[in-house]
């Protein structure tokens, strides 16, 4: 019985690269096998093993739609050994790609309800899957509303993307940046993620809020939620644990029983209420 | 199942049949003061005065660093290798204790917790257990108290129980097993009715295992991890000699423009298992590491997986450095 | 040269500091002074950064020798560089030879900028004896143990 | 015994420390014990079988707070307290240390200087054991040393036991602990095993005093210690050290003299 490697990456071609910020890379990655291509598809949230040959990989979460066909994208800091190994390679060169894993956001059980998404620095990735899914089928959604911050305006990712956003009449896009990081003419928000979201106020009525940054932001980000009104069921995130295998096998992932590689990585924070907190 | 007896000229006539078949054969060797699992050619060199071996024999189907693909890279275009079955050779383990077979199933449960391990299967697959029962046990054993016993047959091909007269009653239990048996069909008797349980050693009940799993599902936040880690030092000797711990860290063997991927045993008692690039830790202390060893064991794999991560062979109390003793702390959760 | 070695080119790594034995082989160089080519020179800023474990790093890769070379006591450019490898290579020498790791494929000199033909002398000699006694194939085979067929278990 | 469990519950009772780091009995040799509280002094235990090393405890900030310590020290652990010092990682206002002598008398140090005359004619030796395996490597050729070394190292599956139970590997991120670039094959292969154990035992170079710690911890076995061992014996004389005592003027490897010996660079 020739059983499939689960370790053995998809090779992948980068397509295309945009530096998005300062150590910021996206990669638009196609399948260097017609046959792979068409059997792949993913839903909106799931994550993969990215492959830098000679470096390791490393698990970011699949940036790009399901909706759009054809390619996926991932986007990364230049932080550590695969990373860097990463940013290395040019247009063309192949890396690998292992996946699509874990959990999905539950799109289909949204529909009808008003969509807010809240994000913080380089967290915007595994938001952006989502939004581009729900407007591309902007019909199935009431109001959409995106709170999204950075450190500072060159920080900020997908900048050409959130001028698309801003000019949608259908999406009310609101981004900020933490205080001193604004330019002369920086014409959002100047505030944290969670005070601005306060300020914007979005009704918890029939609404889902997404939430993906660092521990810090989602800290404080929970309580505002709360006193909008916004109850446990109606708030989802991503986590993120260390991880290797992707699949459930190499035991690093855990947080109590849950594998964040396989019950995850997206919880609802129902779902984190009973997890132990210090754990991820 | 079928029961046999076979006498001590027997087993010596299957022993050899088995090496002239041309699988290898792994067997506890007494070398350097420690008793291992070695290749042997010939049942003189197989140990016999020793309770345990120090390490289990999980890396004959769980090696310790594999090659899980290799690949080449020529100006930016990759040739990937992936692993091949057929150069697993085929294995009998023999005189394995039931605690350490009995090991195989939580193994076999997280390599196909529904992703399937290729390499493990292809291990497993071509490896047949000859456990031994155990006529003597130390303090350290207990695998009474996780569903086991000096006689146990989980996991075993064939469970060969030593006689006084120098042979053995012999249970075949899978079609792996009766298959070995048929190198040297001839060497085997009818089952002389002899009760296999005045063969085996005592090994007194410790603790009550559902109750140990009830009491840890409200431990988290109990201060009895800290108190008994507090001498652990944070190495990896325990997992390394478990049977069943199955944790692998995913590394890079890159020499030039060549590469291979390995998989090597990792520890969750090491601070770099769950260390993230960014530094945040959340098992920072040794404490959180120690309470991970032991609920992942016998909490969340019974909740996840409903087969418990310990055999009660007591190797990584014995193992360790400090003398964290597996036994003594579980026994003393249950009495909390 | 003996005849069953005829083929076999070793393969030597030198590990020099740049300010004197580098600048040696420079003058070894610009005197026309003829010296093996099986010589790989890495450059380092002083014999004090050269890390003992690039050393065995040569033998794991290949080399069959290597040279260790930097500027006399007291010519050290950063004044104690060459004390403390000193040092470290008594300490390095003492442990590889405890392990039986072959320290007489490793040759240390102090080179100074001035004496190019010390230094086509050492490489030539370190060329005849490695290949006296060959290639150091015992460590590479260690070094290639996830490439053998049967190492697992 | 019980002089040495009525001082340490005093030690407690009067708040004078706020643990006391000494043995029990465990399963089948005593173990480290640490007491918080008087009662808990009444496990403490003190004989030739108590063999861990305690000074490894010294330097885990997560173990010893903030509050001044008890240690209950062997001669190798007063030797590893010795050198702890000399390189800076001891606060010595915060550390009381104590033994307990061959007349069974129990004996609490004023300070580091008076542990260091205690302990200078306490002769460092190699038991028989050791010393048969050194004597059989001197005799070896250099091909049969290296097998031998070879046949150890493949034993090693890279646990770290011998990292974890040296009370001088107390750096916050060790070299097999960094991975750009991965100095040491984070896998256990032989030669992965045998560069970790170089570096290691360069590590150690002129700081090791021989507790033979690290050899006890080997799940494996593997004699570890010799290495370290050897390296101390051979450096003393060759750098002015004393084996098994710290000097004053830093470490063998961290200083140099400019007449120091050797007869093989050219």
């Amino acid at each position: 019985m020739s059983e499939q490697n689960i370790y053995l990456p998809y090779l992948m071609t980068i397509d295309k690269i945009t530096n998005e910020a300062p150590g910021v890379r996206t990669f638009k990655l196609k399948f260097q096998s017609e046959e792979e291509a068409n059997a792949f598809n993913f839903k909106a949230g799931q994550f993969g093993e990215y492959s830098a040959f000679g470096e390791g990989e490393s698990t970011f979460c699949i940036a790009s739609s399901p909706t759009r066909k054809g390619y996926i994208e991932c986007t990364f800091r230049e932080t550590g050994k695969v990373t860097s190994g990463l940013a290395a390679l040019e247009e063309g060169s192949t890396m690998g790609f292992r996946g699509p894993f874990g959990n999905t956001f539950p799109m289909d059980d949204w529909k009808g309800k008003s969509l807010v998404f809240i994000a913080g620095g380089i967290a915007l990735p595994p938001m952006r899957c989502v939004i581009q899914n729900a407007l591309d089928l902007r019909e199935n959604f009431k109001d959409i509303t995106i709170v999204y911050g950075a450190k500072s305006v060159n920080d900020l990712v997908y900048k050409d993307e959130l001028k698309e956003w801003a000019e949608r009449p259908d999406v009310n896009l609101v981004t900020t940046v933490d205080p001193g990081g604004e330019t002369p003419d920086w014409k959002g928000e100047i505030g944290f993620v969670p005070t601005v979201v306060e300020k914007t106020a979005p009704s918890p009525e029939n609404t889902i809020a997404i939430v993906c940054g660092p521990p810090i932001m989602i800290k404080f980000t929970f309580p505002v939620l709360e006193k909008l009104g916004f109850k446990d069921d109606q708030i989802y995130t991503t986590l993120e644990n260390r991880m290797k295998c992707g699949v459930g096998k190499c035991g690093r992932c855990n947080v109590g029983k849950l594998y964040v590689c396989k019950d995850g990585p997206v919880f609802s924070k129902e779902q984190l209420n009973d997890i132990p907190a210090e754990e991820y | 199942m079928e029961t046999k007896y076979i006498s001590k000229n027997g087993l010596n006539e299957w022993f050899s049949q088995i090496v002239k078949s041309g699988k290898r054969v792994y067997a506890p060797v007494e070398e350097r003061g420690k008793v291992e699992f070695k290749k042997v050619q010939a049942l003189s060199e197989v140990a016999e005065e020793y309770i345990q071996t120090t390490q289990s024999i999980k890396s004959a189907v769980f090696p310790r660093a594999e090659v899980l693909f290799s690949y080449e890279k020529e100006n930016g275009q990759v040739k990937v290798e992936d692993f091949n079955p057929d150069t697993v050779k085929e294995t009998v383990l023999w005189k394995v204790h039931p605690c350490d077979a009995a090991g195989f199933k939580p193994l076999t449960a997280i390599f196909n917790w529904d992703y399937t391990d290729k390499l493990y299967n292809a291990h497993l697959e071509k490896t047949t257990l000859v456990t031994f029962s155990c006529a003597k046990a130390d303090k350290s054993c207990f695998c009474t108290s996780v569903n086991g016993g000096p006689g146990n047959t989980s996991g075993s091909d064939v469970l060969l129980t030593m006689l006084p007269d120098g042979g053995a009653i012999v249970e075949i239990l899978t079609p792996k097993g009766e298959a070995l048996v048929q190198l040297a069909a001839s060497a085997f008797e009818d089952d002389k009715g002899e009760d296999k349980s005045k063969y085996l050693a005592d090994v007194p009940l410790a603790f009550d295992l559902e109750e140990v799993r009830a009491r840890l599902a409200t431990a988290f936040d109990s201060p009895v991890w800290k108190e008994q880690s507090e001498r652990c030092l944070g190495c990896g000797a325990c997992a390394f000699v478990c049977p069943t711990c199955a944790c692998f860290d995913i590394q890079e063997d890159a020499h030039g423009s060549k590469g291979k991927r390995i998989r090597c045993w990792d520890s969750c008692g090491f601070s770099l298992f769950t260390l993230h690039t960014s530094g945040h830790n959340p098992r920072a202390v040794q404490s959180q590491r120690w309470r991970q060893r032991i609920l992942h064991k016998f909490s969340y794999m019974p909740d996840r997986l409903s087969v418990f991560g310990c055999t009660g062979c007591g190797r990584c109390s014995r193992a360790c450095p400090v003398d964290m003793n597996i036994l003594e702390h579980i026994t003393s959760i249950t009495k909390k | 040269m003996n005849n069953n070695n005829s083929e076999f080119e070793p393969k030597i790594v030198a590990f020099v500091c740049n300010w004197c034995t580098y600048a040696g082989a420079d003058l070894t160089g610009t005197s026309r002074l003829k010296y093996a080519t099986n010589v790989k020179i890495v450059r380092f800023p002083c014999t004090g950064r050269i890390d003992f474990m690039l050393l065995l790093k040569a033998f794991a890769q290949g080399a069959d020798g290597v040279i260790v070379s930097g500027c006399h006591p007291n010519d050290c450019h950063y004044t104690s560089g060459n004390f403390h490898a000193r040092r470290r290579w008594i300490t390095f020498r003492g442990l590889l030879d405890f392990m039986g790791i072959d320290v007489s494929r490793i040759q240390y000199s102090w080179v100074s900028a001035a004496e190019g033909a010390k230094w086509a002398d050492i490489v030539n000699t370190t060329v005849a004896n490695i290949r006296e006694l060959g290639p150091y194939t015992e460590y590479q085979k260690v070094a290639d143990y996830l490439d053998k067929e049967d190492y697992n278990g | 015994m019980d002089k040495l469990r009525e001082k340490a519950a005093a030690l407690l009772a009067d708040g004078t420390v706020t643990m006391v780091l000494g043995y029990e009995e465990g399963t089948n040799k005593p173990r480290p014990l640490f007491c918080h509280t008087a009662e808990q002094a009444s496990k403490l235990v003190y004989s030739s079988q108590c063999i861990n090393n305690l000074a490894v405890y010294l330097t885990k900030k997560e173990i010893m707070g903030a509050g001044k310590v008890a240690i209950i020290a062997t001669i190798p652990t007063l030797r590893s307290i010795l050198q702890l010092s000399v390189e800076n990682q001891l606060n010595e206002d915060n550390l009381v240390v104590i033994t307990v002598t061959d007349k069974d008398e129990v004996k609490q140090f004023a300070n580091f200087a008076e542990i260091e005359a205690y302990i200078a004619d306490f002769q460092l030796k190699l038991d028989g054991k050791e010393q048969e395996i050194i004597t059989k490597l001197e005799g070896m050729s250099r091909e049969e040393r290296f097998k031998f070394w070879m046949e150890e190292m493949s034993h090693c599956f890279k646990c770290y036991a011998c990292r974890a139970a040296c009370p001088l590997c107390y750096c916050t991120k060790c070299i097999v602990e960094e991975n750009r670039p991965q100095w040491i094959n984070p896998w256990a292969a032989p030669l992965a095993n045998m560069e970790w154990q170089i570096n290691r035992a360069m590590h150690m170079a002129g700081r090791c005093t021989g507790c033979g710690a690290c050899g006890d911890a080997c799940p494996v076995g593997i004699p570890i210690h010799l290495l370290t061992r050897k390296m101390m014996e051979d450096l003393a004389p060759e750098f002015g050290f004393t084996p098994g005592q710290p000097s004053k003027n830093g470490n063998a490897l961290s200083t140099w003299k400019a007449d120091d010996k050797e007869n093989f660079i050219r």
